[in-house]
């Protein structure tokens, strides 16, 4: 299992493994949202924890291709699915091993890339709560998306479709909770529930990852 | 002789080796000396209080990122018209200092931009064309590290550095027609009415001088290292060669 | 060891082979033969559990299968030891020091895999099959791209390191091994066109 | 030490930033290119 | 030629080739930024321009890794290498049918999309302008990315960094002259600048990106 | 047709092969043996134009050459028909009626690629050497996963309907094709450690 985690981190940071790219990512549509909305400041204040969280959003997404489908090109899904590893865990460990290289990047950047929106300065705390404890429950999700859909060729933009819609509630808890926070109103509330959504996914959704796996490698 | 020559990389090794020190020691003398120079020794401005010390930094770093991408896009235009490795190996040495200049230029214009304009981030087309070449720093850099073959990682850099200057050149334009902004015009212009006062002038051109010696000298030392990385990686592929063959017979 | 009983088995919901029954003890290979398209990988997916037969039965022991196919798992970015090293621990074994030996891998050990020739890709795929330490292997078509000194190295593995130890071997195969096994030609199993089952069998 | 007046915090954290980061890039840059040529060394060794 | 585009357009209409996964992409950000940013209306009129745009470009930039990939998995690409077409013109086909796959359908839905966010109504026709003229320079600088990182496996998010800068001014200009448009002054000049990039994009990029497949087939 | 003088090859910036001289005249072929790793692949890569060779030349009309490599360009999601019909229209020329007869592929004309088992994919993959229309074929072990009465058929469609048409051959392979061909071992020319050249040249 560890060994499972060791080697898919080394691979992340092997030429060409894109650890770090999920962050780049993150940051361009970071940058992106001002040139098309303009350079006015008080409209970014108003959109920053919105925008913040659909970017943290969008390079979750964008990595989710990684977590399966190179195992499953080359044959080592099919011999992992037949080594004494439980799929459970592999399921676990590929998303734990996805937010290394994604989320936790992310949650880290986040507060410098606050300042090019303008956001808010009583933010930045529930930015970085909001964010980390948030992005487990995307990598959790998305692996799940991503296994779903690991037989199919380039399924990337399929996946995209099946996985957005489950990411919806984790996004309207951690924008508002950072939109409240930013207002300087408490936002304990919309936090909970996230975390709550997050500790489910994690608790539930390796078991329905790995029934998607069985039947896909059948 | 002629000055490809020392696109040799023997010979480039051989040439700079006794020229580093020199050009690091300068380097050092001459930034340290602006600093202490500027920081200590030069009056406050009249508006903008001790801040303008911060152009002693910033002035010269973003001179350095955009010198920086200059001479890798130079050195990339060699290494496709004549396959020199060293001016492919030079630019991608090269990469990492202006990504670092980039940067300074960028963290320390926010903090100046905190008391002057009253934020750390405007969308100045300045500000924001800067923001623009680190990513284009980003990507190359990234594009380098990801490919194996390092001729074809040449190359592929080589091709995206002419092609992104284009378009970097192309967003200068777009985000001046954009935004007009607030950053400062060129203070090192001839033009004497928009010049900056002598007591600021003379230590910013020893800054400026000390950034382009460190620069030099950081870019031949990294390019010296890039040498030994295909000097070590040649030597390992044809020991193992004369392995394999042995194993044959 | 291995035991199959009039198995029939499906691919993309239409019957590709009925009634084939063998039964491997310790020690023992089988070779499967037959024109392309008869269904060895079909029946070789299904042995390994990767797929559901339509009827019939594999007795065998839980996990003690390993399934070798086309696609070898060997990540490009590795190099050769790491591949290994990363499947041993993964089966929980080490890595024997012979092993690159008996594969003739030595010289490569730390080569990227990305940058091997396709035989020596392949090579490196069938030393992964030592450190699994499973008893029974399923292989499919294990010597493409092999030059025949490799496939000498790779029929001897199989007879002195894994066959002599009691472990068993189906493989497919359109080459010769030079393995003393008995060979099962599967065109007569093929599923006649009136065969039962497969997803399709609802609506005829 | 200079009267930086209400921007000192300002002054101070740019040349801190700025300093750093130089230090940063030229201590990067020696150590690789120590740890290069000490290699490179013992490949001569071995194999040159 | 043509034999090319067609089979590009077959294989994008065949199941999972992904034909309107760009679009459907382009709905969800569309969707997901009001979940984001609040469902103000003011909020939203204020942001739409920008906000059509980064997603129409993002949804751009999601389906380029299908551009070069898939062929050169399968050996197709070093097949019609060494064919008898030219590799400029298999360059700007592949772009072409990007275009028709992606760039075209999201023009073409823009507008009902636009209702989603508010857009002020004198705005439309800009839109669809923009969009019209822009997405041929989005494709087509796509395709370049697609060249340079094609030999990379998963190189999608590699891509994405290289290629997103470029965008940069086209997306800059679209937006602005949608935003023009909105408040009802005139918005030619941007629009023709845009144009410029467009047609200055297919004019020169066929050769690099040519350039850069032929350096990765070697 | 095709002469090839002192050429050096490298892969990775390493020289492989140096000193590979032929020629081949119409209606002949030459096999390319050699063990795994020898470099093959790297010269057919050479000879098809895909990458530079460090010295030597490659005489041959322009584009008269076509590859065969291990991947073989057929799309899953389209049928066989319309794989054959698109690289014909690439090449400018019709597919002719009997190709499918030739290759044993009748049955699966209408069948999507991805649903074809190995052999049968690969039958397509070399059915497309028929469409091409260009005299010079380079081929990396085109019989990979084919059973023996595929060699066979592809043997004669070599012989019969390629090389008697004035065609030539360059094809490397471990298996005996049953062709009457000259074969060259590549072991002797395989580069010395001091060969020069590559790109790693200017570091050593
Ligand atoms: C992140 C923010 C900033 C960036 C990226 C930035 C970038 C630049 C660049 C590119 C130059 C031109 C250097 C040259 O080539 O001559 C420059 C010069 C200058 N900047 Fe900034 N700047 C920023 C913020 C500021 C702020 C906030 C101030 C002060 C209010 C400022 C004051 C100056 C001055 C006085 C010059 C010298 C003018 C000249 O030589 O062109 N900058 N900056
Ligand atoms: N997804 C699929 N849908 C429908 N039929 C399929 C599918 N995959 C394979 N087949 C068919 O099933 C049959 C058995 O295929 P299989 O791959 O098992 O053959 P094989 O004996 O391994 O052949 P080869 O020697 O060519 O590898 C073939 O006739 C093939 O055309
Ligand atoms: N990208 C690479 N970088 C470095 N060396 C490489 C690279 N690709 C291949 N090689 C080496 O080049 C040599 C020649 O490889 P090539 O693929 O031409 O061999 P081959 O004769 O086709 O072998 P096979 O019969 O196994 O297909 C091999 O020793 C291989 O390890
Ligand atoms: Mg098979
Ligand atoms: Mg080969």
């Amino acid at each position: 299992m560890t060994a499972l985690l060791l080697r898919d981190l080394r691979l992340a940071v092997r030429a060409g493994g894109g650890f770090g790219l999920g962050l780049a990512f993150f940051l361009i549509v970071i940058v992106l949202v001002p040139f098309g909305v303009g350079p006015g400041a008080q409209t970014l204040t108003l959109i920053a924890p919105g925008i913040l969280w659909v970017a943290a959003l969008l390079a979750a997404l964008l990595s989710l291709d990684r977590i399966f489908a190179l195992d499953w090109e080359d044959g080592a899904l099919a011999l992992i699915a037949t080594s004494p590893l439980p799929l459970e865990g592999v399921a676990l460990v590929k998303a734990v091993a996805h937010w290394i290289t994604t989320g936790l990047p992310l949650t880290l950047a986040a507060p410098v890339l606050g300042f090019l929106l303008n956001l808010a300065p009583p933010a930045y705390p529930w930015l970085l709560a909001t964010l980390a404890l948030g992005t487990p429950a995307l990598s959790m999700i998305g692996t799940f998306g991503a296994a779903l859909t690991v037989g199919l060729r380039r399924g990337g933009l399929l996946m995209s479709l099946l996985v957005l819609p489950l990411y919806v509630p984790t996004l309207i808890y951690g924008a508002e909770a950072v939109r409240r926070g930013a207002e300087g109103q408490g936002a304990g509330t919309p936090l909970m529930l996230m975390g709550g959504i997050t500790f489910g996914a994690l608790a539930l959704l390796p078991f329905a990852t790995a029934a998607a796996l069985r039947v896909n490698l059948r | 002789m002629s000055i490809w020559e020392y696109a040799n990389p023997k010979k480039f090794i051989a040439t700079t080796t006794p020229l580093i020190p020199w050009a690091f020691g300068l380097a050092g003398a001459a930034i340290v000396g602006a600093l202490i120079w500027g920081f200590f020794f030069t009056p406050d401005d009249y508006r903008q209080g001790s801040t303008v010390k911060i152009i002693y930094l910033h002035v010269p770093s973003a001179m350095m990122a955009i010198n920086a991408w200059v001479m890798m896009l130079v050195a990339s235009l060699i290494w496709l018209i004549r396959r020199h490795h060293v001016s492919a190996l030079a630019a991608r040495a090269a990469a990492p200092v202006g990504i670092t200049m980039t940067l300074m230029a960028l963290v320390t214009g926010a903090i100046w931009g905190q008391p002057m304009w009253g934020t750390f981030w405007a969308w100045d087309p300045r500000l924001t064309s800067f923001l623009i070449l680190f990513l284009f720093y980003l990507g190359y850099v990234a594009l380098w590290e990801a490919i194996e073959d390092p001729d074809t990682a040449a190359d592929l850099t080589s091709v995206l550095c002419i092609v992104g200057s284009v378009f970097a050149v192309l967003s200068r334009y777009a985000v001046l027609f954009w935004n007009q902004g607030l950053h400062q015009g060129a203070s090192l212009s001839l033009d004497a009415e928009e010049n900056v006062a002598d007591v600021f002038y003379f230590p910013l051109l020893l800054s400026i001088a000390g950034f382009v010696l460190l620069f030099i000298a950081l870019v031949l030392y990294r390019t010296q290292t890039e040498i030994r990385v295909r000097r070590m990686r040649a030597l390992l592929a044809r020991s193992r060669r004369a392995g394999t063959r042995e194993a044959r017979a | 060891m291995l035991e199959v009983r009039d198995l029939s088995v499906a691919r993309g919901g239409v019957p590709i082979l009925q009634g084939v029954s063998f039964s491997l003890g310790p020690g023992e290979a089988l070779v499967l033969r037959g024109p392309n398209g008869i269904g060895k990988t079909t029946l070789l997916r299904a042995l390994a559990g990767l797929q559901p037969p339509i009827s019939g039965e594999t007795l065998m022991e839980e996990g003690a299968g390993a399934y070798a196919s086309h696609a070898d798992g060997i990540k490009a970015q590795l190099t050769v030891e790491e591949n290994l090293a990363f499947w041993a621990r993964v089966h929980g074994q080490e890595v024997p020091e012979d092993l690159y030996e008996a594969f003739d891998l030595t010289a490569l050990r730390t080569r990227h895999a990305g940058t091997l020739s396709a035989g020596q890709k392949r090579r490196t795929g069938l030393a992964r099959l030592g450190v699994t330490g499973k008893p029974v292997l399923f292989l499919d078509e294990p010597t493409v791209s092999l030059d025949r000194f490799s496939v000498t190295l790779f029929a001897d593995f199989l007879r002195d390191r894994h066959l002599a130890k009691g472990g068993a071997a189906v493989i497919a195969t359109h080459i010769d091994l030079g393995l003393e096994a008995p060979e099962m030609d599967l065109t007569p199993f093929a599923a006649s066109p009136e065969a039962s089952g497969g997803a399709d069998e609802a609506f005829l | 030490m200079p009267e930086l007046g209400n921007y000192a915090a300002e002054v101070l954290s740019a040349y801190a930033i700025s300093l750093l980061l130089l230090a940063g890039i030229v201590a990067l840059s020696l150590r690789r290119g120590r740890r290069v040529k000490r290699e490179l060394q013992e490949v001569e060794r071995d194999h040159g």
